[in-house]
């Protein structure tokens, strides 16, 4: 009753602002545009966003829980179902990790050709990135461009481990076998293709004035406030920290390979995109360098088919696709880890959307969402 | 230089350039493959439906050890033994593999010891019902039975 | 369960004429050398910090549950530890304080990763570091979700991969690997299945 | 009686032409971007994919209708029909073909002297049927979609009709015919002298047709499908059928508005060896044209914005239109005199 009397009291013209509600719009967990199950509730004001949370968990498989019952080896292909779009990022995380606890030294030529897997894993993820992300604009020729780039790298994948997604690529101590014949002519015919197709993509969306307008200043964060959001990756560099873990902490050989870290300038949708495209270019200069450097030898070390770590913790950390991909594991000394906790980049990341969001578009939301190159199978676990 | 961006934004420079890349495109070869009519080249190493290996007498290569059953991460492997009297060895009583929990590592290829599990090239698996996909030993050594989609 | 741990204890067996003994258990912990934040924490939280040690050059700092925003504070102001990379809990059921809160920090000036691990017993509520590192704040509630720890003062403690409505704390070690919250299923799936044999009822 | 049969008939044929056309539109769509995107779009229905739209409708018609409980039923009902019919019944204005076309009956079902502007009118009811369909299907998506999509009919309704204004000055009528008869007349086709305002109208058409790369009311990625996502069955299909005809109307108004209607190409040269083409086709050919267009930019182009999409609108094409327009009239004015 009192609410009544009040907007008698108003004049025409507060009663009109008052009576714009606030719409609450449930974004997903079916929605062509949350790139899985992620659950958005958003506050509208007409169609500007007021306020944000995300519900996540929808893919919760408990993955932590299950390697705590699993021998080391045995969690390793669960670890390729949380990424599921660079698989083998994942194993090589959880895999070096293991060794690191264990302190087995993995042989040169098995290191060579983890690298050149797992960045051929990182174009691929990608370039599933753009795809999706160009889709969510609007640009849906760019999409299926992707993937017919991506099916090549998935070929590669077929070759040499036998499976195209979650490839189970890697063994503690090395690869489970040899490359097969034909892997070094795959490889470098992918990588001739490859600058003539990111060009393609280049001419379709760099300078395009729907492109720019849609993803410059949109999502902007400051280097500062990245950081302390926790993001990583591309989205982290995007902002200009350059700071990428094949560099700051070189794993595998990466001290041996030249590359750059692209970096943005203005922390927007748009030099976001930039950086990953030029860090596709970089994977390519780091495959080429190792596809012609590998080292004869052995392809995997010697290692007790049952693996007892001693007592011990370690955490260590790979720059995956989507950021930094983190394994702590706990050993006490039996065949079984006694914890396993994974630090992936998404969860982390999309912790920064309620930042990046608030005063944008619905629309913006969903280009947001896409830039942020999150995958629901790491966040939820 | 704003003279020359304005110009090429009144000109639609831009969008042309995109446009000229999906007009190139419409005119060149799809790479789309007309799946049951062309198949794409499966690799030695795919690892799809999995097979025992029988030796020349038809009898099954399996030696029951068990090490299979041991190294699958979800358990979809069962392995039943008995000791021969005679013998004293191991002999297999049965053998089911669940194919709706495998994951498709290698693991259980991998580890056994007379190549007697093997992963398959075949990708084609689908069933119509959740009860095909538990294969019995029998089925693992002829292959899965499928049945065919007809229009 | 059973037959494996035969099997590899058989297996660990069959090598052991072959191998030297590995009897002797490799100590991977190490004390701290030489670095400068221990040293410089050590003097000034001699109450909070505990001890130090070095794990495959990796540094391990262990703190009481007392004053830890001061620390982190200063961690964060004065040792430019800028980024909170993780944060997690680990289960001792045998011990008497029952947890193990870690924080995972990184320095992007020093390109330094510092371990921070705190023994905190059941029940007892910990102080949220969603103030000093805004990353903390998943993470934070992801540790209350899985393990049932509370956090003081935590802008939004939620539960976050479970539904609200879930009673139980998965990763805890009492609670087995086959285990469900069947009242939870039956509520809001109309189902209830069998823990054994896992068959739907 | 002989001229009520002869517009029955005429009727009958376009209308049919029409369905056939719209029908084949998908599958040209299809087609068109599937092989823009390196693929082959549909290639199972008959030799290669062509029964496709014809299994489609088939599809469509048989589903089930669902109509959602708590929304408003008669206005779910007839939206999509509001919205179907007037995109069908702006055709009894277009001419197919010149006054001798058709063997002598005239090539349109009739030639009204305000034709173009009872076009523009009638095409602009067909909002209400989307409104409508989104408001009364009670849930946020189609809510959204539907203002979005009153939005931004009416704002680019302005700047297009001041855009078609200029051709209409040179023409000095607004029978469709006549515009035709004029730009044949002058020996130059209307784009040629209002080039601004042929590509203000197109930008303005695909605009008002929700076509990429202005299809905010029913971006999938955002709107998940607009004022049509409650829709299920017979009455999205009449929804996407008002659609694809829209986008022949607006084609078909630019062909013969700026492009000459039924007239031939450069008939000094052409001429004596192309008369026996019939006009239709090469009207046909024109709206074939801008329909390619259409769909060679929603496989190329992002997606605008909802406040660029009107921004674009109110403040570049609206001016630039009358901008356009006083030029024109000025020109006229001075050759007048």
């Amino acid at each position: 009753m009192d609410e009544v009397k009040n907007i008698n009291k108003t004049n025409f013209a507060e009663e009109f602002v008052d009576a714009t509600e606030e719409l609450v719009l449930n974004m997903g967990p079916q929605h062509p545009s949350t790139h899985g199950v992620l659950r958005v509730i958003l506050k509208l004001h007409h169609e500007k966003v007021v306020d944000l949370d995300c519900d996540i968990g929808y893919l919760h498989r408990g993955v932590e829980k299950i390697s705590e019952t699993l021998s080391y080896k045995l969690a390793a292909p669960y670890m390729d179902r949380l990424d599921y779009i660079s698989a083998v990022s994942n194993n090589l995380a959880y895999i070096e990790t293991i060794e690191k606890l264990a302190g087995v030294e993995v042989p040169k030529k098995a290191q060579y050709i983890r690298v050149i897997l797992t960045e051929l894993a990182r174009i691929s993820s990608h370039l599933l990135w753009l795809a999706t992300h160009a889709l969510d604009i609007g640009a849906m020729t760019v999409f299926l461009y992707c993937f017919r780039e991506r099916e090549e790298i998935l070929n590669i994948f077929e070759m040499v481990t036998g499976a195209r997604l979650t490839t189970n690529a890697f063994r503690i101590g090395g690869l489970p076998q040899d490359v097969p014949e034909g892997f070094e002519k795959a490889v470098k015919d992918f990588c001739e293709i490859l600058p003539g197709r990111i060009s393609e993509y280049e001419a379709l969306l760099t300078k395009n004035r729907i492109w720019l307008a849609r993803t410059k200043n949109v999502g902007v964060i400051s280097p500062e406030d990245a950081i302390a959001i926790g993001l990583t990756g591309p989205s982290l560099r995007g902002s200009g920290v350059k700071w990428d873990l094949r560099k700051a902490h070189p794993y595998e050989s990466y001290n041996e390979f030249e590359f750059d870290i692209p970096t943005g300038e203005n922390g927007d949708t748009y030099d976001r995109y930039l950086v990953r495209l030029e860090e596709m270019r970089q994977a390519r200069r780091i495959i080429l360098q190792a596809i012609d450097g590998i080292p004869e030898g052995d392809f995997t070390a010697k290692v007790p088919k049952v693996l007892k770590p001693p007592k011990g913790e370690v955490y260590h950390s790979i720059e995956a696709p989507k950021g930094e991909l983190g394994f702590y594991v706990i050993s006490d000394g039996s065949t079984k880890p006694y914890r396993v906790k994974i630090k992936g980049p998404s969860f982390y990341n999309l912790q920064a959307l309620k930042k990046m969001c608030l005063g944008h578009y619905v629309a913006d939301v969903v280009a947001i969402i896409g830039t942020l190159d999150i995958v629901l199978g790491e966040i939820d676990r | 230089m704003r003279m020359k961006e304005l110009v090429s934004k009144v000109l639609f420079v831009d969008l042309i350039k995109g446009l000229s890349v999906t007009f190139k495109s419409m005119v060149s070869h799809a790479v789309t493959e007309q799946y049951p009519k062309e198949r794409s080249k499966i690799y030695e190493r795919f690892r799809g439906e999995p097979r025992m290996a029988v030796d020349e007498n038809g009898k099954t290569k399996c030696i029951a050890c068990n090490l299979c059953a041991m190294n699958c991460p979800v358990g979809c492997i069962t392995v039943e033994a008995e000791r021969d009297p005679e013998t004293k060895k191991r002999v297999l009583t049965r053998y089911v593999f669940d194919m709706q929990r495998c994951l498709f590592c290698g693991f259980c290829e991998e580890i056994c010891p007379v190549n007697c599990i093997q992963l398959t090239t075949d990708y084609e698996m689908s069933q119509y019902d959740r009860k095909d996909f538990v294969l019995e030993l029998n089925e693992l050594e002829k292959g899965m039975e499928k049945i065919k989609y007809k229009k | 369960m059973a037959e494996e741990k035969n099997k590899n204890d058989s297996l660990e067996k069959g090598k052991a004429p072959r191998k030297p003994p590995k009897k002797e258990e490799v100590n991977l912990y190490e004390e701290i050398k030489d670095f400068d934040t221990f040293t410089k924490v050590k003097e000034k939280f001699a109450d909070i910090v505990l001890d130090g040690k070095r794990i495959r050059e990796q540094h391990i700092f262990y703190i009481k549950n007392e004053n830890i925003l001061d620390f982190f504070k200063y961690l964060r102001d004065e040792e430019k530890y800028d980024m909170l990379a993780d944060l997690t809990a680990i289960d001792y059921p045998d011990r008497e304080k029952r947890f193990a809160i870690l924080y995972n920090i990184y320095s992007f000036k020093k390109l330094e990763r510092l371990l921070v691990r705190m023994d905190i017993a059941d029940g007892e509520e910990v102080e949220t570091v969603s103030e000093i590192w805004p990353s903390a704040n998943w993470p934070e509630r992801e540790v209350y979700d899985m393990f049932g720890i509370k956090f003081k003062n935590h802008p939004d403690l939620r539960r976050i991969l479970l539904p609200e409505d879930w009673k139980t704390h998965p990763l805890r070690k009492d609670f087995d690997v086959k285990n469900r919250d069947q009242d939870w299923m039956e509520r809001h799936l109309g189902i209830r299945e069998d823990v054994n044999s896992g068959e739907v009822k | 009686m002989e001229f009520l049969l002869v517009v029955v008939v005429k009727i009958v044929i376009i209308l049919a032409f029409i369905s056939l056309g719209v029908a084949y539109l998908t599958y040209l769509e299809r087609k068109v971007i599937g092989h823009m995107q390196v693929r082959l779009g549909p290639m199972r229905v008959g030799w290669h994919g062509l029964l496709q739209p014809i299994a489609d409708g088939l599809k469509l018609v048989i589903k089930e209708d669902i109509i959602p409980t708590q929304s408003d039923k008669l206005m779910f009902i007839l939206a999509p029909v509001i919205c179907f019919l007037h995109a069908f019944l702006v055709y009894t204005f277009i001419p197919f073909d010149g006054p001798k076309g058709f063997w002598g009956y005239g090539g349109y079902i009739s030639d009204v002297n305000v034709g173009l502007l009872f076009i523009v009118a009638i095409a602009s009811v067909g909002v209400v049927g989307i409104i409508l369909g989104g408001w009364a299907s009670n849930s946020k998506y189609p809510l959204l979609g539907s203002l979005r999509s009153v939005a931004q009919l009416v704002s680019y309704e302005v700047a297009m009709g001041l855009a078609i204004m200029g051709p209409i000055l040179l023409a000095g009528s607004l029978s469709m015919v006549d515009i035709v008869k004029a730009q044949e007349k002058m020996g130059v086709w209307f784009f040629v002298p209002q080039i601004v305002a042929f590509i203000i109208y197109f930008i303005c058409g695909v605009a008002e047709t929700n076509r990429a790369p202005f299809d905010l009311p029913e971006a999938e990625s955002e709107l998940v499908g607009g004022y049509h996502t409650e829709y299920s069955g017979f009455r999205f299909a009449l929804y996407f059928l008002a659609e694809y005809a829209n986008m022949i109307t607006v084609s078909a108004i630019a062909a013969t508005v700026f492009l000459g209607g039924w007239l031939m190409p450069f008939p000094s040269i052409l001429g004596p060896y192309l008369s026996f083409i019939p006009g239709f086709v090469w009207f046909a050919l024109k709206v074939f044209f801008f329909l390619f267009v259409y769909l060679w930019i929603r496989a190329t182009f992002p997606r605008y914005r909802f406040d660029q999409l009107m921004a674009i609108g109110w403040k570049i094409l609206l001016p630039l239109a009358i901008a356009n327009l006083l030029v024109t009239s000025f020109i006229i004015l001075y050759l007048k005199m």
